[in-house]
């Protein structure tokens, strides 16, 4: 199927990127998973490789399954309703993300600098008087300090992986190098891979800055370059990514993204 | 015991006052203090109570917090996020924190778990405790308030222990009112929550005075039955207002479920200040009286709420909730008591 | 999901190492890891384990932690408190403090807040916490320690804040293994836990790895019918051990009272060293497998046990309990799950 | 009644310190109490003068009246059979005791010195090695730190009410004065009054020195002060003790302490 034009016409990016994004849940894992996008790899992996992986939502839901629809919201009553556990914050990013307990989070960004430093609170650099005003944090800053992984998934524009963000909201490999670690202390691994709609990013294992290591078969690496705010770098073992098979497919539009607000898949049977 | 019922306007007249720091619990969708954050409106707008330039707290400011915005009743905002979820920031908070419309509001920046934490040092009654959290980034170093607010940002410290580990010291923050929504509780204060706590099991141990509302006022022998289930102790609490679907538009999973198609109606009338303007005197101002309320809301979507899927979570506790009957001569008995207070 | 059910015998052969720190969940009374200390006595008689010189956390020690003393297993203890309730501090205990008999222990001396708060700080994976307990008196000076234990006694310190107020800053503890018991646990170790949670709030968060011993194992969907009785989350929980009356002689609320005829006999004969012997005989080494173990408390006596005021608060969840062949099944399961591990 | 010899002879010294201690509870009150004689004063309050307030025991139970009996121990399932609520220790003692929300605590002491300091730990002034061993702080220390006020209930002998304790467990006024609030910055009032089976102790005012202000019927101010391990001031106002009412004394022995274990009433009908 790799490089079957039909197949990729067929495929949104998104939809490459939640297939991306859910190889890196395991069987075994405690994955937090926050909404919308966020929230379709995780559930994608438990539907087909990964059924042993227990899903967490910061507000208090462990173990829930959420029926009926895709949830608005993390405190939506879909997740309420046949959670196993509900337990508070503190639970889930004190004790279980501080406290070492997560293997995997699901992070979205409005920006994303070139050590995988997160900015999800304003743009413009005057945070008294922003220019655009966004969500804030949440729990997203205590999940990139203290999971023992995080991905990061996001539109890849120029304005959007960059140099710096405009506001630091969560921690990457902050200045790079190990300074997340020696000179931060923290506990958490950081961003395994920022996977977008045109690529796969992955740190340098010895300066941490995010490289190209996977683009989207419809695309090349001087688009991913052009569509990125930093001189990014592009690894020498770059390679296409994955495509999502049948199945895959079939369980996102059948199951997971029904209305197509996340992935978008219904534009493709647009006349 | 002494009853803890009290009515919302008397619960507003009584603990809301100028200038204070109030805490609301629950989650952007879920459990909000709707219909506490209205009577304050109401209450302002009547003349009942004088209040201005509330300091607010809250995890996401939701529903009820933008209302506050709205009307320029709110001066500074601790808080971690500014969205209704899926629906995104109401114009609402960005016009406020944008704009300046209708008044600039002050907000300092904080996590879900640093924001969380410092209520936990509040009821803790310890001056700060430390996280991990906090320590790198432009949360730790926002400080927006002039001197006159009683907070102040993150500390560094390394561990006295000799661990080598640097965290932050978060500041205790204890609001001088916490309201939080309840599915259920007894005349004793006795706060039953189903479904995720969020912020509200510190919540509920931390304020000068914590009040509930609750969709049911329930007996307590059903506290008894389930004492496990009662998140917030009854000597932690100091008033109980029945309401049922206080917290419409959002969630009080077991009892409703959330109001998307209302949610969406209200995030479309703040993208224009006359449509606004409209929905504050429809939704906010119009009504007088629980009867009135609940017609607003309309008794064909009251029963579509009520067919939600996370009701089940509420039914073995059903038998325990006490009849309207029961509900208004318990109130008519406080009303009384408060009168002769005085 | 896969089965986080384990035996007895399998936990205590895989979890519990020479020279480690474990906690024990319960009070002096109620919830006590029984079943657990007895079964690591067993091991170490019968050489399966080597283990020595354990460093014990508890809020009060109590049954089991006092057959550990006895027996020499215990080199450290960090506590709050030494006797059996209105019993008093059973004759072992004393030995062990007073004349070093069968071995000197040393006791770091907590309040039941410094110590819970310590769990907190080791659940919260921060150095630290502060706390207005333990800044005064000799609670806050005693430290025994030798250096080689990872623990030191309160550090004073001034609110950097500015309040004037000055707090004891109180080290985190983390043991290497907790082990709690529960009334009921499922498959995923999720916990419930009925009446009192003592420190099992914390401690059911706090440790390299967290085992429960249940009464019951439950179905997942009673856990969904109940979320908010979970207070312990199945991703905190390594191992979930089925054991009906593993708590006895303390009692498990909802399940079964405390036999306080047995604790009358069990401090009588702690009395005497040769009766002591005889009772360790009796009750810790001589059986062998479950039913064994319930003919040793006596089915009559068990009856007794089961009728106990408290019984109700089990009710609403009896319909979820597996039945003893499936629980048999779920063990036979993990055995074979574990041997392929290898 | 007061003075009649034939009541007092019908009532024993501890039956006099629980109708003492009983009336320092009222109505609205928040209320800890332990196990043994520190259990029966709220009771009799509850049952008596004062139904309106709300008994926590510290492992986590609040508002349960116990049912059947007299508990064996704070975690008894006599008490957890109807509590309106169950929590944690860390509520108890840190949010309720700590957070300044308990009006009144009973404590036990083996040892109180002229501070009104606690000793519940050791006799012997070798922790390493003590005399005696004792069960230890428990919840005591939070609560006498924390607590609004507390009452001591204790036996009146020279080796226990003394100029110094063997070990300093729970704080009273500390070293006198203001020091507990102003060097210690403890939150709670400290002991009310210290009553045994012979007196009723209260601070005084300036220096907050234990002196005696009641005298129990049966004896003498000479007799407490034998009995006394420091010069102890009498207060010029001293006064006899109030004895317990027919209502009070029926409460104690046909409902609290059935067996007598407690107060030792049923020895007054030995023949």
């Amino acid at each position: 199927m790799r490089g079957d034009k039909e197949v990729i016409k067929k495929v949104t990016p998104m939809e490459i990127a939640t297939y991306a994004a859910s190889r890196y849940c395991t069987n075994g894992m405690t994955v937090f998973v926050g909404v919308g996008l966020s929230l379709l790899p995780a559930q994608l992996a438990q539907k087909t490789m990964s059924p042993d992986i227990t899903i967490v939502y910061e507000g208090g839901s462990i173990g829930a399954t959420p029926i009926g629809r895709v949830p608005w919201g993390i405190d939506d009553t879909v997740i309420q309703a046949n959670a196993e556990c509900e337990t508070d914050v503190v639970t889930t990013l004190g004790c279980m993300a501080q406290g070492g307990r997560v293997d995997l989070t699901y992070l979205g960004a409005a920006q994303c600098d070139r050590y995988g430093n997160l900015n999800t609170t304003v743009r413009g650099h005057d945070f008294m008087r922003p220019a655009v005003r966004l969500p804030g944090s949440g729990g997203a800053h205590d999940l990139a300090v203290g999971s023992k992984n995080f991905l990061v998934i996001m539109n890849h524009r120029a304005d959007r992986i960059v140099d710096r963000v405009d506001y630091r909201t969560s921690p990457g490999f902050c200045e790079g190098g190990r300074s997340r670690w020696k000179v931060w202390h923290m506990t958490g691994g950081g961003p395994a891979a920022v996977i977008t709609d045109l690529a796969v990013l992955k740190p340098n294992p010895v300066n941490f800055e995010l490289e190209i290591a996977e683009v989207h078969p419809f695309t090349t690496t001087e688009e991913v370059k052009k569509n990125t705010g930093y001189d990014i770098k592009v690894r020498p073992d770059v390679r296409e990514t994955d495509l999502p098979g049948a199945e895959e497919i079939g369980i996102i539009r059948e199951e997971l993204d029904i209305t197509g607000d996340f992935t978008g898949w219904k534009k493709l049977f647009k006349k | 015991m002494t009853t803890k019922i009290i009515s919302l306007s008397d619960a507003v007249k009584r603990y809301v006052k100028d200038r204070m720091m109030i805490a609301g619990g629950g989650f952007p969708m879920a459990r909000q203090i709707t219909v506490f954050c209205k009577e304050i409106l109401r209450q302002k707008k009547a003349g009942t109570i004088q209040v201005n330039d509330l300091f607010w707290v809250e995890p996401g400011v939701g529903f009820g917090g933008s209302l506050l915005v709205a009307e320029g009743l709110i001066d500074s905002i601790i808080s971690t996020f500014a969205s209704h979820e899926r629906s995104g920031l109401s114009k609402i908070t960005r016009d406020s924190l944008e704009k300046g419309m209708p008044r600039k509001i002050k907000w300092e920046d904080e996590t879900n778990l640093t924001l969380n934490m410092k209520i936990m040092a509040g009821a803790l009654n310890v001056p700060f405790i430390p996280a991990n959290s906090g320590v790198w980034g432009d949360i730790r170093t926002t400080q927006l308030w002039d001197g006159k607010l009683p907070y102040r940002k993150n500390i560094l410290m390394e561990d006295p222990y000799g661990s080598g580990k640097k965290v932050a010291l978060l500041q205790a923050l204890c609001p001088d009112l916490t309201v939080v929504h309840v599915q259920m509780a007894d005349a004793h204060g006795n706060g039953i929550i189903l479904g995720s706590i969020y912020y509200d099991y510190w919540f509920g141990r931390c304020g000068r005075d914590i009040l509930l509302i609750a969709d049911h006022i329930v007996d307590t022998n059903i506290c008894r039955r389930f004492p496990n289930l009662v998140a917030i102790p009854g000597p932690m609490v100091s008033g109980v207002i029945p309401w049922y679907l206080g917290a419409w538009p959002t969630n009080s999973p077991g009892i409703y479920g959330q109001d998307l198609e209302h949610m969406g109606f209200f995030i479309k009338a703040c993208n224009d200040r006359n449509n606004l303007r409209e929905y504050l005197d429809r939704y906010v101002y119009s009504w007088e009286g629980y009867d009135d309320y609940v017609r607003l809301i309309g008794p064909d979507k009251v029963k579509i709420l009520e067919a939600d899927p996370a009701r089940v979570l509420a039914d073995p506790l059903r038998e325990g909730i006490l009849p309207d009957g029961k509900v208004r001569e318990l109130l008519a008995e406080a009303k009384t008591e408060k009168t002769e207070e005085r």
